[in-house]
């Protein structure tokens, strides 16, 4: 689905990335962990299109994506919710929802308007508010439905579960467990390592814009020690 | 024998930009009718816009007289611009010839030996339009004007010589839209209806009056900035019908005149308008005195032999007052379909002889 | 009785005429939020390329669709070479550039159609004036006017907010990146409505040629209005645009037809004359700053 | 045992919503309150009102005594009121060194000087470089803030607001978008602080308020329903419903 | 030290601008600097609130106008010996004119501050704007002091033991009076009210939650600029000897708005660079071509596109800066 290999990316003459390499194949929960500031939104705009990558391959559902325009990673079935929630302010929840919408992969069982309402009632609570005076778990709120309506192929979360409540967060996980099972691919950005553990196939972990670890959720355990050098679990 | 530089300050840009052009094309014609010369010396016309701006316009005047030691100096459209250059100019002991503005604050007490005005003062505009009206027997008038001092002046000298009643309206400077005042003017139906309305708002007003059924039915009189050629082509039919005033008009019969129109219409492929004539006028000006100097080197004697205005203007009789304003006839003039049904004016008769302005007293040098 | 109807209608009929000139920067800069200082330039591009258009062709309802068609790619040229690169960037160097611009288009209209004014023809059968009801002339172009605008309105209202369009551009005004990060070609949409939006400018500066002047630098003396109408309609509305225009257009009418009147009331008519002239001299300007002194944000602010 | 912050019957609507609603509470001099609450419940919407930013429609606050009720915002941080922010408010186009330098300059005063030098107020500039050091920042003050991570970000929001020496500091959910180590590293910091101020903590991070409240408080739908220690809170079957759930975190 | 570099090439260039003039015969350069010089502190003003404060002031040139009328109506007053309103008499004094004139447009920022300032934004923009015009529309109507035409000073103000009827000791005045301004300027930039202005045009939310009502402070730079303006227009009114409304039109707020980002926003030197860069363009291509509007659009409208942040941004960027 996603192959990314050796990617270098950076702001300005400052360099960010230095060799970034990870895969997710079909269907794959795969997560990239690391401390604040190691790269891991980098390496996610460097995907999405979002900044232009220096070096490296990314490969994008048989498409070569390196350095395409967003809209057109967009298109290809990428589907993102960014860091900050980077809802439209100006715009209704309603309408941030159907602004973006669309089943451009011909989905069989798409995302609708009632799904999302469904998984989130307080969205239709508060469908004609402005997204600008949401609190802030409901733009988080937001910001996954809003990705979802887009029907992606691979769904990438940053930080998803940031400000949520903790009956959200979890009713979030059995979300993406379900996708999961339906064969959803999703990257994930995430500090709650523990619920991951269970979830995810693999896992990455960045550090210094460098993917320092690979490995399994068991193998998070069985190298316990090193792990906790890098994200302090 | 090296040719004499002359200053041309004037407007080029903007809506007004076909005021100063015709000034320039004018004074252009005039040395060009003499083969590159004026009163047989050789001269230059160099122009410059001065982008209605008084401070550019000033900018202007230091380059010609201080870079290129030019004495003699013309084309200034707009008072404003004339007011920060033209003292400076005539201070520094150069000659200024006004070919359109005449502003009353350098007519009366701020007169200059070195200053002179082919033109008009601005006053005398529209103590023509008011003579017009009331020559032609009305006794009540409403006047129309942006509300500004120019558009109080105007309806101040339109009064001064009607001396009928006058109920008065001011519209916005920069107005568009002239629905209510139709609207007023149709209540309150006088007799004649006189407006001052330079460029735009003049020709958005004449339309709006034909559009609301006012032409025909209610008499306009105006002053010469509102029907100069340009104006009447924009205008198109809805000018018919109008009595218009002026100091020049392109069917006066006199032998300079008709040289003049003629070589213009051989020349430039737009219509000639008193602007135009005022160029012309200024160059007449400047070669008569030039004949009889021979140069600019002596100032005085330039001076001396500009004041004579000895030269055959195209508006007829012209001879400068006191104040070195014109003193000249005004005329009235009828807007009326011409061979291709478009608006031309035709002069009618005489409103005022040898008419000069109020300020001359004023003035002492 | 009939004067004040007909005060009333002039007052409506000027209204629909601020909107109408109001209609293509509502687009472009309210809901886009570009500072276009070169709207006014669309205005008369409009307004003399269909003008030429008309007088060649003798028609007034050839010179329309052309005024717009020529209007409309001037606004894509602008795009696709200036404004797109500015989107990014402070809003002042929009100022800057579409400053440029405003000098640029007035010196080429300089040299294609020169420094004159020049005519513009009435539609046939749309001169003069018809009696609407006893003693109540009205000229018939301007109900014209009026029904372009409304028609203008009703469009564009529906555009802004019923259709997806409008939420993606209002959405790329605030955050472009993410619009095309959830796949919408932003690009293309801007350039669009920019498009869309200087052919409004081109149909307002048409349409308004047979009753205003139509020369170089016409479409300044209207930019400052036009503004005016957008700020207290309350950027990016459409009806906020709409009510403002009307509102504008009927307070202005009625303060120019009333005030001296009944200032005479109660004091000398000179300086009812005076005071009367200079209130409504600075006419909408005082509005604005009154209505932006009680409601900051103006009458319909998008997000309150 | 004193109050700092003594809240009553707060209230405040957005149209038809009820995002305060009679709320009543106070925070004891010294202690760390913990305020949790579902997503909407009113929390930000709270330390809004406290701080001026947003008016009441109805209700009090008193701060050391004083009601403050209907003061300005400025002048409740004169009072010793500070705060961070949810969503990350800086000044983006400065350094680092420069956003926490102007915390320190805006208490300090002296801010309608304009004959003076700024970076000539040695005073200003040692206390910022005090009030870096220890922080993962120390490393790079002279960074431009708009470039930082925003993990980066949210650390620099609290310096900002330690730098106007509250008495009473309200935080909103200061550990949302940091990472493991670094969230360990703020209880540890925050932790430091008990005693010295007074702080109403608003967090979903249940492992931060578990180890640092000495009281929490429960709002639902704009209303308290519950204060207590977190024992008292795990235990109680309503907020084990409206907000805890189930999670294993 | 090679922080003084700079300024003292300035000061150096225009200093010499009238021997350099005389020296190659082209006198008008010395009209030209002076301009600039007086532009240049006219969009400095507009400049610390514009972009140090964040505040678009489109309204910027009445400020200027009302200096330069300041100056106007004092010197008229003195020479018809009618005290204005029947109380105050008029002056010839520069060392009276000036600071009145810097007293009244300050005043008058005050008012239209205090007002404007309430709003934000595009708001704020219109607001200064609508005033400004008001001002414009004002001075247009009043019949005494000339109306449109504008009001004509029969010399500039004195100053004891000068000859302000010579050019060049006008130059040098407000040479001298400019380098002041900038160094004072210079002052309030880096100071710490200078510092608060700076962060109060990033995020004015922050800055209240720090402790600063932003109001007062804006208010007060928004007053010192419409001060530093009115300085420079009672120069402009002393070197032309003349003040018009023209001086406070919308098109001249425009202008300054154009010199300041053209030079580059929020920097010390942009203004003195977008100013003369402004002003040599106007000159020199109306002297080559009566189009010049045609190329001053062009070049403009190239220096917006390729560079960042104006003359300034693309100095830097030549030397290679941060950007
Ligand atoms: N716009 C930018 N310009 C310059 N540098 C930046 C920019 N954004 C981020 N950086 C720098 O790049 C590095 C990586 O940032 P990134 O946002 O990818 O980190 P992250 O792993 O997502 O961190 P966090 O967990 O805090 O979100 C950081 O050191 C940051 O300071
Ligand atoms: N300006 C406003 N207009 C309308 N509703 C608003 C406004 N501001 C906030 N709200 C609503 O008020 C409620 C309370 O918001 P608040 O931000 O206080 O929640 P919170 O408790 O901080 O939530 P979170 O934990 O998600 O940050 C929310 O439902 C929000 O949508
Ligand atoms: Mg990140
Ligand atoms: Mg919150």
């Amino acid at each position: 689905m996603l192959t990314v290999d050796g990617l270098q990316a950076g702001y300005g003459r400052a360099q960010v990335l230095f060799d970034v390499s990870l895969q997710v194949n079909d269907g794959e929960l795969v997560t990239l962990m690391g401390r604040n500031g190691m790269g891991k939104t980098t390496t996610v705009r460097s995907i999405m299109g979002l900044l232009g990558p220096r070096a490296g391959r990314i490969v994008f559902d048989g498409n070569d994506i390196h350095g395409a325009a967003p809209e057109k990673v967009a298109r290809l079935g990428a589907g993102l919710v960014p860091e900050g929630r980077q809802v439209f302010p100006t715009l209704t929840v309603r309408e941030n929802l159907i602004a973006t919408a669309g089943n451009r992969l011909k989905r069989s069982d798409p995302w609708t308007l009632d799904k999302v309402y469904a998984l989130f009632p307080r969205m239709q609570e508060r469908a004609n508010q402005m997204a600008g005076t949401l609190s802030g778990g409901e733009q988080q709120m937001l910001a996954v439905g809003r990705a979802l309506m887009t029907n992606p192929k691979l769904l990438i979360l940053d930080e998803a579960t940031e400000g949520l409540a903790p009956v959200i967060r979890t009713e979030i996980w059995h979300v993406v467990e379900q996708l999961k099972a339906q064969g959803q691919s999703i990257l994930l950005i995430d500090k709650n390592i523990n619920v991951l553990k269970r979830l995810a196939d693999r896992h990455y972990i960045l550090e210094k814009g460098n993917v320092v670890w690979t490995g399994s959720g068991a193998d998070l355990d069985r190298d316990a020690e090193r792990v906790h050098g890098y994200v302090g679990v | 024998q090296e040719a004499v530089k002359i200053g041309v300050i004037t407007t080029l840009s903007g809506p007004a930009g076909y005021l100063g052009q015709d000034v320039r094309d004018g004074l252009q014609l005039a040395i060009d009718m003499e083969g590159g010369s004026l009163g047989g010396v050789p001269v230059e016309l160099v122009v410059e816009d001065d982008g209605l701006k008084p401070g550019n316009g000033r900018q202007i005047a230091d380059k010609f007289m201080n870079d290129e030691g030019m004495k003699l100096l013309t084309g200034i459209i707009f008072s404003n611009v004339a007011g920060a250059t033209v003292p400076e100019i005539v201070e520094n002991g150069a000659i200024y010839i006004s070919p359109n503005a005449g502003p009353s604050n350098l007519a009366g007490e701020g007169c200059h030996e070195n200053y002179f005005v082919v033109s008009w003062q601005n006053d005398a505009l529209h103590e023509a339009a008011g003579a017009a009206a009331k020559k032609l027997g009305y006794t009540n008038a409403m006047a129309l004007a942006p509300n500004y001092q120019a558009g109080k002046d105007a309806v101040e000298g339109f009064k001064r010589t009607f001396e009928g009643e006058v109920s008065e309206i001011f519209t916005q400077l920069g107005q568009t839209d002239y629905s209510a005042e139709m609207a007023q003017i149709r209540a309150a139906d006088p007799e004649v209806v006189f407006q001052f309305h330079p460029g735009g708002m003049g020709i958005a007003f004449l339309r709006q009056y034909s559009q609301a059924g006012l032409q025909g039915n209610i008499p306009m009189v105006l002053s010469e900035p509102s029907t100069d050629a340009v104006v009447l082509n924009a205008v198109g039919d809805a000018a018919i019908g109008i009595t218009a005033t002026a100091h020049w008009n392109r069917d006066f019969d006199n032998e300079s005149n008709k040289a003049f129109v003629a070589a213009w219409d051989e020349k430039y492929d737009h219509p000639i308008t008193y602007y135009a004539s005022q160029g012309y006028d200024t160059g007449l000006l400047i070669a008569s005195a030039l004949r009889e100097t021979g140069g600019v080197d002596d100032i005085d004697a330039l001076r001396e032999a500009v004041r004579k205005a000895d030269f055959d203007s195209v508006r007829g009789e012209f001879k400068f007052g006191p104040n070195q304003h014109p003193v000249h006839n005004w005329y009235q003039l009828d807007i009326v379909a011409g061979e291709d049904g478009k608006p031309v004016a035709v002069t009618k008769e005489v409103l005022l002889e040898n008419y000069g302005d109020a300020y001359a007293e004023q003035c002492q040098m | 009785m009939i004067l004040f109807l007909e005060q009333l209608l002039n007052g409506l009929q000027y209204g629909v005429m601020l909107f109408l000139l109001a209609a293509g920067l509502t687009l472009i800069f309210g809901i886009m939020g570009v500072i276009n200082l070169a709207h006014g330039s669309l205005y008369m591009i409009g307004a003399f390329g269909g003008t030429w258009v008309a007088t060649q062709t003798g028609s007034f309802w050839i010179g329309l669709p052309a005024a717009l068609v020529i209007a409309g790619l001037f606004g894509f040229l602008i795009e696709t070479t200036v404004v797109r690169k500015l989107y990014a960037r402070d809003h002042l160097d929009q100022v800057l550039a579409t400053f440029a611009l405003i000098l640029i288009f007035n010196q080429m209209i300089v040299l294609t159609f020169g420094r004159q004014p020049i005519f513009t023809p009435l539609p046939a059968g749309l001169s003069g004036s018809i009696e609407l009801l006893p003693g109540l002339f009205y000229p018939p172009y301007r109900l014209l006017i009026i029904a372009t605008g409304l028609l203008v309105a009703v469009g564009l209202y529906f555009l802004i907010n019923r259709t997806r369009v409008g939420m993606l551009v209002r959405a790329g005004s605030t955050n472009r990146d993410m619009v095309r990060a959830l796949g919408v070609d932003v690009r293309l949409l801007y350039t669009i409505v920019f498009g869309l939006g200087a052919l409004l400018a081109g149909l307002a500066g048409y349409m308004t040629g047979p009753i205003l002047a139509v020369q170089v630098g016409m479409g300044e003396e209207i930019l400052l209005a036009t503004f005016v109408v957008v700020v207290i309609g309350g950027v990016g509305s459409i009806k906020g645009a709409f009510v403002a225009g009307i509102g504008l257009g009927v307070v202005d009418t009625m303060l120019r037809a009333y005030l001296p009147t009944i200032l005479r009331g109660f004091m000398a008519p000179s300086e009812a004359d005076a005071i009367g002239s200079s209130v409504s001299s600075m006419g909408i300007f005082l509005l604005m700053a009154i209505v932006l002194l009680i409601r900051p944000k103006g009458l319909f602010a998008a997000g309150a | 045992m004193t109050e700092i912050l003594r809240i009553e019957g707060l209230q405040k609507r957005f149209g038809g919503l009820v995002a305060t609603d009679n709320v009543s509470l106070d925070v004891h001099t010294g202690e760390i309150h913990a305020l949790i609450g579902p997503n909407g419940a009113g929390k930000s919407t709270l330390i809004n009102q406290l701080c001026g930013e947003l008016r009441q429609d109805a209700g009090m606050i008193h701060l050391a005594g004083r009601d403050i009720s209907h003061m300005a915002a400025p002048d409740r941080v004169d009072l010793g009121l500070g705060r961070t922010f949810q969503m990350t408010c800086l000044l983006e186009d400065f350094t680092v060194r420069e956003n926490v330098g102007l915390a320190v300059q805006a208490r300090d005063g002296g801010n309608f000087r304009v004959f003076d030098r700024i970076m000539g107020r040695a005073s200003v500039w040692e206390e910022t470089d005090h009030l870096l050091q220890g922080s993962l920042l120390s490393e790079r003050p002279d960074d431009i803030v708009a470039d930082l991570s925003h993990g980066e970000k949210k650390q620099l929001e609290l310096i900002m607001a330690l730098a106007t020496q509250p008495r009473l500091l309200l935080l909103d959910e200061p550990m949302a978008g940091l990472g493991h180590v670094e969230s360990q590293q703020m209880i540890e910091t925050l932790k430091a602080l008990r005693g010295e101020l007074s702080i109403l903590l608003v967090e979903h991070d249940m492992d931060a308020v578990f180890a640092l409240a000495d009281r929490i408080s429960v709002l639902v739908y704009g209303q308290i329903i519950m204060t207590g220690t977190a024992d008292q809170v795990r235990g109680d079957p309503r907020v084990r419903e409206a907000y805890l759930g189930t999670e294993d975190a | 030290m090679r922080k003084l570099i700079l300024p003292i090439v300035l000061i150096a260039i225009f200093a010499a601008m009238p021997l350099f003039a005389d020296i190659f015969g082209k006198n008008a350069l010395q009209t030209l600097s002076a301009r600039i010089l007086i532009y240049a502190m006219a969009a400095a003003s507009l400049n610390l609130i514009l972009g140090f404060g964040g505040m678009v002031s489109f309204g910027h040139a009445a400020f200027f106008g009302v200096g330069a009328y300041a100056v106007g109506i004092l010197s008229h007053h003195a020479a018809s010996e009618v005290a204005i309103f029947g109380v105050f008499p008029g002056s010839t004094q520069l060392l009276i004119t000036l600071p009145v004139a810097m007293l009244i447009a300050g005043f008058a920022a005050l008012l239209i501050g205090a007002l404007s300032l309430r709003t934000g934004g595009v708001q704020f923009i219109m607001i200064t704007l609508a005033f400004a015009q008001m001002i414009f529309f004002l001075f247009v109507s009043l019949t005494t002091y000339g109306g449109e035409d504008g009001i004509i000073m029969r010399r500039a103000n004195t100053l004891p033991g000068l000859n302000m009827r010579d050019k060049l000791t006008v130059y040098y005045v407000i040479l001298a009076v400019a380098v002041i301004y900038f160094a004072l300027m210079w002052r309030v930039i880096h100071s710490s009210f200078g510092q608060i202005l700076k962060g109060i045009r990033q995020n004015e939310r922050r800055m209240e939650a720090m402790g600063i009502a932003t109001y007062r402070y804006k208010l007060y730079a928004f007053v010192l600029a419409g001060m530093g303006a009115g300085l420079a227009g009672a120069l402009m009114a002393n070197f032309l000897r003349f003040a018009s409304p023209d001086m406070m039109h919308w098109t001249k707020s425009g202008e300054l708005i154009i010199m300041v980002i053209l030079g580059g926003l929020g920097t010390f030197f942009g203004p003195i660079l977008g100013a003369a860069a402004f002003m040599i363009l106007e000159f020199y291509l109306a002297d080559w071509t009566e189009h010049w509007q045609l190329g001053l659009g062009i070049i403009l409208l190239l220096v917006v596109l390729f560079t960042k942040g104006g003359i300034l941004g693309l100095i830097e960027r030549l030397k290679g800066g941060r950007g």
